[in-house]
């Protein structure tokens, strides 16, 4: 009917746009739930294999592993359109590139570091998909519900001291400055002690002692019992957290997933910080 | 005997060849590929039948990627033979050289950095790498012939053992200090032929083709070089210009096998066994047959890779040594019992 | 005659450190010069610079041409050398590693060999009586049997000089008689000489033309077998009286 | 002059010790370690300034550590040893024979699966690693055993290598299925010394111990072995036992280094080489030597991993690499120039 | 005398094919016993399963007692064995080279050399006259002083029976002679004896108290050195009269 649309997604690389979107392939969780909700759930063919379990995709869906997907079974899915992420990319080059010959538009979303981020994926798969009215209250509601708790943490005068552990041992890693998680941290008004920090960083055994936070959160979910993994390590008795029996589950898909739902991450983390504030 | 094995060596290798262009996701039959490759060679008309994703898959997707494997399976099994008998040692490859961790190292490089040259495009990460394979052992070249001028082939190995290992430690920090990219850079290191398209077999074939011809030229003098460099050099061979070149150009080789399909391993040290084992010792027969045998192990494996866990693949550099290994203890060990 | 190889105040050695010392001679067309003289005075060394496999300093001129200046390759066409000590890494058989040989003769990167390559190759073989053992692997060999695979080889190359360093090790008697009388018909033919290591006296009184004495790096005397061998000059190099040893042995054959 | 290089090596060895113990994100003064460790063993009372973070950093901490790293590092560099020299390959090392791939596999298992033995504990990854590596190596000598009785080099090299390589490859596969563990899969592979207590010292002295008395009684049929097998046989060695013997050891040395702290390479490697090149060839020198050189180069590598990007660290098994390479090169080649 | 070694019916081979076939012998202590043959009969077969390095059918005792009942180690001290081809890997010196000669009479893991030890490593040392290069590495060496090194590092081994495999391939005439001297001189010691494989005729006429002749894998004849030198076995063996070449060559020393 009309010329078809060329967007230039938000990695730089220019896509012709399909005049109809009615199957859509998404590669990383983060876009499907925010594909579903937007209303497009229905429309998904194939998701990589994180996204199992997202409410909301049709029982049918195809599941992919993205970082080793068989292009054949992509092409022949017929897919109006993929959205991928900048994780699958390979140092700039374009890892679908054939399947772009074959005909498939493909856009890719960056790795979000920021809720800003976050509202900037929302909209863009909201423009591509047609659906930006819904995307717009999605955004709107999330501002909303990170006012509020920006509201009771300013009242908030003795901020905790806390550790958050993203992998366990013996590989530390926490994160700081320049994650979407840190701002979450600020907003409810979390004394992160690697805030200093990059946005994911090893971190030695030696320096969390020497830290001594007052409290740990792990959103650890691979692993039987996180928290009494941390609990159990040699020497972290020592830890007042530890001692105190501040160490505490944070859970995984909401805070590690840049979408919409971090929202509840957040609420569950301003509560289990900060109980008496939230009673 | 040598002939009955030469022509069941070539048979096999086509056979394998065939089978991978018909096996897939998309079922096909052999005519649906012979009208499909005519169709795109000499713009003979397509059947109506066919459709478009079809065509699709088994010109986009299918068969570069049957011509990739073997290309690079072809690439690991020759250069895997130079460097063995040039080295004397069972158990050097170009990887002992430093081919793959220059290449490994600059791919993760790129990977974690996401960067890419604009006019190589999508073949950046693969020109960079066989680039920095290829200056990893220029590098060695160069030590070894600055600390012993006869450029003997244990200290070849030392060094470039300690230069392989040193440019890995540094790509595993990379990998530590880009935790993000670990996924990406382990799983292109794992090596795959998925998602490449004719562009990287246009560059497969030059520069395997090149590499090829480098090595296939010095057969005579890798048998002699066999006997030992003054043996090799008292019957008329330039024993450094020799092995430098043979160096060289089997790091061509290695260099773009790695740079387009990841580091994948076993060929290069076992083709070799199996090819002595079935041709005797002389390299004209040896070197091409590995090459011949390590592209259709290359190719037998890719089938097997994306076809065991469909609509996922394995990554094809495991299934090879899976595949290969079982097949090599049979035929290496069958008439030792 | 002419001297179809020239040695010129020739200093080589290992790592720096000069072993041969000022040597110099020359070998006339169809002759054989043997090299003795007591373990580590030098002889291999002294090969080793005559096929340009160490380098040197002073001249060693084939004909006109110091062999520093000439090709591998056109070299080898020119010089042969039987090494003291082989080593067998990958085993190939008995005809493919007398074929080896042949290397230096084909201008083609594939080991094609000719009707002529084929013919002197067989002839090899014939020589040090391997034509049965053709298709054998020659790491299952014995000693003289692999001793005379490298001589066939040596021979396959078809050489205007042969150097021999201890051709005769390993050798049953036959083998040795025969290929010392070889190496005498061979050099008779054509422009051809022969530089042979021995520490078999014996043997070089059989078929030295001229002898060189070494001593310690440097040479002690040269000349005729009868005036190297019979004279003091033994005696002086190897502290034995060598001709009294011989003549008593001798003594046993002749009962 | 080995006299005084021996006093060189040691005086080395115990000085990178002591400065390990020093080093570390807390800084404390050696009075305060005597203090501590004197505390700890003989209950004398703590100096009341000592906070109970900096003890327990010290004592859980980094005591544990410093004595890990030197028992893996001397692990590595005596099986290292043995192996090269039993093997008489350059490129050949405890790895060749597949005991990290049987380890890293079950580990890899493990930790995917994410289950643990009720009594083991805390130890059942390095138990279970240890014993799939010590079982690849059984089987490789059974396998070699039963295609060639004599049990020649040769056969060995290439029946570990074709092992290894296919027990690697399952272990590729696993990390390709199971990708939620990737990252700890690899982080374990790439070696460290972290988060390890004294319980890992415990089981590590008893292996270790038991190992290195095992290959140490042997130095004189290792030296007579490096003749070749018949001269080892004609001089009164059972080579067949003794070379049995070497092999389980070296695996149990590097079955524990590696399951207590993963693959790490390098040492295993150049420790000999450079033992070697300082005093010789005599293994009674050089089997000792190489396990203090390995100690002492895998505490400094943890020195370095732990503090220059602190309070993160490197992997212990890339930095080993990155230090040990440059410092090898010097060693090996400052007399050839 | 009682025979300190008896060999009967002994076949042996390699890969299941016999190259030994049905040789049997005795040797009596303070004899040297040669053997002689043409290559590839199986002269170092037969030595190779004298030192049980190879399984036999038949029977070889030492004294009373088989040799394959008994320990490698407690072998080592009654039978020495010097190998044809020697490899090296390590670059030991040659004084650690000889002193692992010792390994069989060192009872500690540690390579603790005694007095004792030492003195005989001494006396190795100086019978193949390698005293002045006992630091230099034995890659470094000549062909000759490395056979010697072997040859010493036999001798270190102080068996009862020592085997020798072309012992003076390689050396110069002064150390061939020296040497058939000391084992002549060494065997008349105690209980002691010799299995020598020779291809120098002369040699074996001067050192053998027996000689064995092999043909294709079979004793030929046997008997005291005249009896097979001086009779038409060597012909009928070689295909050539070595008589007459022999005393050919040695007229010329007779001059
Ligand atoms: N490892 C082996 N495998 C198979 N055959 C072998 C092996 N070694 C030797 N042979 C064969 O056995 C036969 C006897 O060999 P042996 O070495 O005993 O001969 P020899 O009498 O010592 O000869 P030489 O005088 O040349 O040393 C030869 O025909 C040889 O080809
Ligand atoms: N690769 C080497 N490096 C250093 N020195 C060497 C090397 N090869 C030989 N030599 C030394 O050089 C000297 C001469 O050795 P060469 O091999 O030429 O002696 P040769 O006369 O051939 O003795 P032989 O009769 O024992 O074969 C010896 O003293 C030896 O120790
Ligand atoms: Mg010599
Ligand atoms: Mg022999």
């Amino acid at each position: 009917s009309s010329e078809p649309t060329t967007v230039t997604d938000r990695m730089g690389n220019e896509v012709v746009l399909p005049e109809q979107v009615n199957s859509i392939i998404s590669t990383s969780p983060a876009n499907t739930e925010i594909l579903v909700a937007l209303g497009m759930g229905d429309k998904i063919v194939a998701v990589d294999k994180y996204s199992e379990g997202i409410t909301g995709l049709n029982a049918e869906v195809v599941l992919i592993d993205f970082m080793n997907p068989d292009a054949e079974t992509i092409v022949s899915l017929n897919p109006d359109i993929i959205i991928a992420s900048e994780i699958n990319t390979l140092g700039g080059s374009d890892p679908f590139a054939v399947l772009k010959e074959a005909g498939i538009p493909v856009v890719y979303q960056p790795l979000t570091d920021s809720i800003q981020g976050i509202y900037d994926d929302i909209s863009f798969i909201a423009e591509i998909t047609g659906s930006t009215e819904k995307a717009e209250v999605l955004i709107a509601g999330m501002q909303e519900e990170i006012a509020k708790y920006q509201e009771i943490s300013a009242g908030i005068t003795e901020k905790k001291r806390v550790y958050f552990e993203i992998s366990p041992a013996p590989d530390l890693f926490t994160i700081g400055k320049g994650s979407y998680l840190q701002e979450m941290l600020e907003i409810v008004g979390v004394d992160n002690v690697f805030a200093d920090l990059g946005k994911g960083t090893a971190i030695s055994s030696e320096a969390v002692l020497e830290a001594n936070p007052e409290i740990i959160l792990t959103n650890v979910n691979y692993i039987d019992n996180p928290v009494e993994e941390i609990k159990s390590r040699e020497g972290w008795d020592s830890i007042t957290a530890v001692a105190q029996d501040q160490v505490y589950y944070i859970d995984s898909n909401t805070s590690s997933r840049a979408t919409h739902n971090i929202v509840k991450a957040l609420k569950e983390i301003a509560e289990t910080v900060y109980p008496e504030f939230y009673e | 005997m040598n002939k009955r094995r030469i022509l069941l060596v070539i048979t096999t290798a086509i056979t394998v060849m065939l089978l991978a262009v018909l096996i897939g996701t998309v079922g096909v039959t052999a005519a649906d590929i012979v009208n499909i490759i005519l169709h795109k060679l000499f713009r003979l008309p397509l059947r109506p039948d066919l459709q478009p994703n079809t065509v699709s898959i088994i010109w986009t997707l299918r068969l570069p990627r049957v011509l990739l494997a073997f290309l690079v399976g072809a690439a690991l099994g020759a250069s895997g033979t130079v460097i063995q008998s040039l080295l004397k040692n069972t158990l050097a490859s170009p990887y002992t050289l430093g081919v793959s961790s220059g290449a490994s190292f600059s791919a993760g490089l790129i990977i974690a950095l996401g960067f890419s040259i604009p006019l190589l495009g999508n073949l950046t990460l693969p020109i960079v790498g066989f680039l920095s394979g290829l200056a990893t052992v220029f590098a060695v070249i160069a030590f070894t012939k600055r600390v012993d001028k006869e450029l003997s082939n244990n200290t070849i190995i030392l060094v470039g053992m300690v230069f392989s290992l040193f440019v890995n430690a540094a790509y595993t920090i990379l990998t530590a200090l880009f935790r993000e990219s670990l996924e990406g850079i382990i799983m292109w290191q794992m090596g795959s032929f998925a998602m490449r398209g004719w562009s990287y077999v246009r560059a497969a074939v030059i520069f395997i083709v090149i590499g090829l011809l480098g090595v296939i030229k010095y057969t005579q003098e890798m048998d002699l070089l066999s006997f030992g460099e003054d043996e090799a050099k008292a019957n008329g061979v330039e024993t450094d210009k020799v092995k430098k070149q043979l160096l060289v150009f089997s790091s061509v080789l290695t260099g773009s096998a790695v740079a387009l399909s990841g580091a994948i391993g076993f060929v290069d040290l076992i083709a070799p066994h199996v090819a002595r084992r079935l041709f005797g010792s002389q390299h004209i027969y040896v070197l091409p047959i590995s090459a011949v045998l390590g592209g259709t192990l290359m190719i037998f494996s890719d089938i097997v890779a994306r076809t065991i866990i469909a609509p996922s693949e394995l990554p094809v550099g495991a299934v090879t040594a899976l595949i290969g290994a079982p097949f090599f203890a049979y035929i290496y060990f069958k008439k030792s019992r | 005659m002419i001297p179809i190889l020239s040695v010129s105040h020739v200093y080589c050695g290992y790592h720096g450190r000069d072993i041969i010392k000022n040597v110099s001679f020359t070998v006339e067309a169809g002759t054989n010069l043997c090299i003795i003289g007591p373990n580590g005075c030098g002889k291999s060394t002294l090969l080793k610079a005559l096929a340009h496999l160490i380098p040197y300093r002073g001249s060693i001129r084939i004909g006109e041409t110091e062999i520093s200046q000439i090709q591998r390759k056109t070299l080898a066409k020119q010089v042969a050398l039987l090494t003291q000590i082989s080593s067998v890494y990958f085993p190939y058989t008995v005809y493919e590693t007398v074929a080896l040989g042949r290397y230096c003769h084909i201008d083609s990167v594939l080991p094609r060999l000719t009707a002529v390559d084929k013919e002197i190759i067989e002839d090899s073989l014939e020589k040090v009586g391997l034509q049965d053992l053709r298709d054998t692997k020659i790491n299952q060999l014995s000693g003289g049997q692999l001793q005379r695979v490298f001589l066939a080889k040596t021979f396959a190359q078809d050489p205007k000089i042969i150097l021999l360093d201890e051709p005769t090790n390993h050798l049953d008697l036959k083998y040795q008689i025969e290929l010392l009388e070889y190496v005498s018909q061979w050099i008779k033919h054509k422009e051809r000489a022969a530089v042979t290591v021995l520490h078999d006296l014996n043997l070089v009184q059989a078929c030295a033309d001229r002898v060189i004495l070494l001593h310690q790096g440097e040479s002690h005397s040269s000349g005729r077998p009868q005036e190297i061998l019979l004279t003091d000059a033994l005696e002086e190099v190897y502290k034995i009286d060598v001709k009294k040893w011989m003549t008593n042995v001798l003594q046993k054959w002749g009962a």
